[in-house]
């Protein structure tokens, strides 16, 4: 196992409304890992990934970001929302600016950055996300996708270590999904770790190295998704379903040990070994 | 800038009451005809009062670093037209009474007076006199918004100086006291509001 | 939004709105008629606790609503106290607190306060859509009901949108100092200004979609003991008021 | 095959801002059953949910509903709109009143109804989504879930014939998907048509009796859901993919004509059949 990037100790947090959001919270996010959190609405994997980058900070307990609790001082904030990006669910309400381009800026301008150096962080995000040629375009113009793609371009030109998704494939169709999945995929093997909050089962066991489970405020779980076959009984418990994937296979009853991770590798797996 | 709940006698109460009533009575008859001819505008107006609402709630960073908020209805008589704004300063000033205890019931016609009324004609007529004069856009907007605020406090400080004259100055110097006591919160943030409303503009331009 | 909450948990939440609205009212004429300080803090204090128990609301969550209001009544309250008088020059200013003014002060306030705490009994015991419904009845023009129905709902919506962006602004470092705030407050109300037209055209063609083209049209709650709570409330607020003026 | 209750006659229609909606859109959706309209964001599902109901109208082409060329006069507005029921994607864009109860009545309202009358349907309606003791929340405290429900309520409320959705499955989590679901079953047992909009196919695979699939603004097929399986080359030609069970099921390679719609179906199939 890698080291921790983040860790959470016995964390509550409730919101001013009464609502509790976490509640004794306890976990470990691994550098370098692909790591998704599963829950059902509610069960605070929104208020989550809002205490990884200080924008909550806990009642009780402890956040450790890079093994150092967090004191939440000036310095240290703007240190960690840099090196943490966040990508929230709705991309209307997170891009502000009239374009394309103007809107990746405004992180790189907040730090002060030269004009030159924020020309080329922009260019180069754009570049990550594969939206150079809508650099000038105005943002209600673009589709829900290229949005969604705008969104992480104005944290990518932030230089981040850990990327934070809330809902990534929400609202996408299968072709930008499909998209978006391979555009993570690049972002994660160019070294940064990778953490998102989802309620699609499927793709969190066709994506993660590790799923965090959330119930009620709490982690309830924390599996390597390669080891979840041996593990169903807690999806089941917390009442988030198997993978549909996962289903067939145990359906087939096959002797090897970890199941694929995606439809077509099932499929392939089916037709080599001749199911008939 | 509210006079609370109770603050003023009761005659002046009263008094304010009927002196905005009619200029909120003109306001409903006359976006009543608007709602006629485009039904859309209705709900225009309903989402408008929201906005104006969440406006004065948004903490601004200000200069000595408390934070306070803005009276917005210098920037919404820009948008919607200075008629408009008082019906909806009213409903606003109304929500603002009931959840969030500013200002008050007794007080409402005082406050839609120098909220809802004054402020907003302040604005446009400032805004449309600064255009005529050929000023450039972002000045007439900082003029009419700053102003707008600014008129909107010493209105109520002459309120406030009618109710309760100096035992010895009279109105006028009860006048210069509340309103040297306000400018130490209402002077920076008339500018302030007028910087934000000149960010606004330029902003909305671009989109 | 906190007045908000506590309304739908009030013991009286299902007492007629205009029995409410009557005692309310009466609390206020009260403040007005009490002639001495202690009469008014005696309206103050009586809707007060009656508010505590009513809307089962804690005195810190009470005192904490009165918090704003209350600095700006002691602000008020000073200026009125304070008495600025001029001698032969500009510079010759003397401040004074003469008796006269601090005794009107003190009564101001204390009438403010009870004002305050009659106000606030109707909206911490009776939820907002009550309230508009009643001014319905009372004959309000349409066009005011329909901007309050439709600006109660869309604040919450519009307080989502809002804190969503600031949010997404401040993970971003938006307001890492006073400049860049403002800038961001800027573009924050720019961009929440673009909404207000989509979501107009979006409710209107809701409505539409529902056969409402006009003015908006909703069932009234129906109060069944409206005849008997009001009265209840005409007695109790006129023994209120009785009292008021006989202890002065 | 039952009778069309709206007919789309080569029915065009671009945005004032110039972005295309319909282009040359011809279709037939039937009377009683359970239609799912799929493509890609931007292929003009919503567009088409639009003209349904008279809020847009076309600009060259005709609209028929229950074999009536509509005309647009109000009374006939009146009419379209009581019996095509509208469900929107956002609940927040839709809901007018912060009160539930007043919220569902206000169709019936409009309609002129007396107020006994209104009130039964009111509480007939939220009976139907299951939120009778949430009557007298406030919108503002439901979760999005059940402002969801209450959308629907305001529409059953209206007793309409045809019951529309636009993305009725979006931001709904697993659980409240299968309740939504089992919802919109009840409803079509009820007697209602129902048409959707979903760029989700194993969804509308599994739910529907029609697919409807559209590209570019046109309609460019319509397939019975059972007869599916002989057709997925339409499917794979406007990029829609295939059904998850379905590629399981050309995998396994079975003999039989119509493979099942859900992963629990398929694996009760696997195992019946004892492949291994």
């Amino acid at each position: 196992m890698t080291g921790a990037i983040l860790e959470f100790q016995a964390v509550h947090y409730r919101y001013p409304d009464g609502s509790k959001g976490l509640d004794d919270c306890t976990l470990m996010i691994a550098e370098g890992e692909r790591t998704a959190i599963l829950g059902a609405n509610g069960a605070g994997k929104t208020t989550l990934l809002l205490h990884t980058n200080g924008l909550l900070r806990p009642q009780q307990g402890e956040v450790r970001y890079d093994d150092r609790l967090l004191s939440y001082r000036r310095a240290e904030l703007i240190r960690l929302r840099t090196d943490i990006g966040m990508v929230f669910q709705n991309p209307d309400s997170q891009l502000f600016s009239a374009s394309v381009r103007e809107d990746v800026a405004f992180g790189p301008l907040n730090l002060g950055l030269s004009a030159d150096e924020v020309g080329h962080r922009v260019d180069r995000a754009l570049a990550a996300v594969h939206l150079n040629d809508c650099a000038h375009k105005p943002v209600q113009h673009l589709s829900f996708g290229q949005k969604k793609r705008v969104c992480l371009a104005g944290v990518l030109a932030m230089h981040p270590r850990v990327l934070i998704l809330d809902e990534p494939m929400a609202g996408l169709d299968p072709a930008m999904q499909r998209e978006f999945l391979s555009l993570l995929d690049e972002l994660h093997a160019s070294g940064l770790s990778v953490l998102l909050a989802t309620h699609d089962l499927d793709f969190a066991y066709q994506w993660s190295d590790t799923m965090v489970i959330m119930d009620a405020g709490k982690c309830v779980a924390r599996i390597a998704t390669d080891t979840l076959s041996a593990q169903q009984e807690v999806l089941t418990r917390f009442g988030l379903g198997i993978p549909q994937v996962m289903q067939v296979w145990n359906a087939l009853g096959s002797a090897e040990d970890t199941p694929p991770r995606s439809v077509e590798d099932l499929c392939r797996y089916i037709v080599d070994n001749g199911y008939k | 800038m509210h006079i609370m709940e109770g603050f003023l006698p009761a005659g002046h109460a009263i008094g304010w009451i009927l002196v905005s009533a009619p200029v909120v009575a003109y306001g409903v008859y006359s976006l009543g005809k608007k709602v006629k001819k485009h039904p859309e505008y209705r709900m225009l107006l309903g989402v408008a009062a929201a906005f104006t609402f969440i406006l004065s709630a948004l903490k601004i960073p200000s200069v000595s670093g408390s934070s306070s908020h803005p009276t917005g209805t210098g920037f919404g008589a820009l948008l919607f037209g200075p008629t408009a704004m008082a019906p909806i300063g009213l409903v606003v000033l109304l929500f603002q009474a009931l959840l969030l205890a500013h200002g008050g019931i007794t007080t409402l016609g005082a406050n839609v007076f120098s909220m809802a009324i004054v402020g907003p004609f302040v604005a446009y007529g400032v805004f449309r006199l600064a255009r005529m004069v050929r000023l450039p856009f972002g000045l007439a907007i900082f003029l009419a918004t700053c102003s707008a605020n600014l008129m909107t406090y010493l209105t109520t400080s002459a309120q406030l100086a009618l109710a309760f004259p100096d035992p010895a100055g009279g109105f006028v110097a009860s006048f210069v006291k509340f309103a040297a006591i306000f400018a130490f919160t209402q002077l920076p943030l008339a500018i302030i509001e007028g910087l934000l409303s000149v960010l606004i503009f330029n902003a909305l331009a671009r989109f | 939004m906190r007045i908000e909450r506590f309304s739908h948990q009030s013991a009286w939440r299902h007492v007629a709105p205009s029995a409410k609205g009557i005692f309310t009212l009466s609390g206020l004429c009260a403040a007005f008629l009490a002639a001495s300080v202690a009469a008014a803090a005696g309206v103050a204090l009586t809707f007060a606790f009656l508010t505590l128990a009513v809307a089962r609301i804690a005195w810190r969550s009470y005192l904490l609503i009165l918090a704003p209001a209350l600095f700006f009544l002691v602000l008020s309250a000073f200026s009125i106290a304070l008495s600025i008088t001029w001698g032969e020059s500009w510079r010759d200013v003397s401040l004074s607190f003469p008796a006269e003014q601090l005794k009107q002060a003190t009564l101001v306030c204390t009438r403010s306060l009870a004002c305050l705490c009659s106000l606030l009994f109707l909206p911490l015991t009776t939820p907002l859509g009550d309230l508009m419904a009643l001014l319905r009845r009372l004959r309000t023009p349409e066009l005011l009901i329909d901007i309050m129905v439709l600006g109660y709902r869309s604040l919450f919506v519009f307080a989502q949108v809002v804190s969503a962006t600031r949010t997404a602004q401040i993970a971003r470092l938006g307001y890492i100092n006073t400049q860049r705030a403002l800038r961001s407050l800027g573009i924050l109300i720019a961009h929440t200004t673009l909404h207000l037209w989509q979501r107009a055209e979006q409710l209107h063609a809701a409505a539409q979609a529902r056969s409402g083209e006009g003015p908006l049209r909703f069932a009234d709650q129906t109060f069944p003991h409206a005849g008997r709570d009001g009265l209840i409330a005409l007695l109790a607020g006129a023994s209120l008021n009785i009292v008021v003026v006989i202890a002065g």
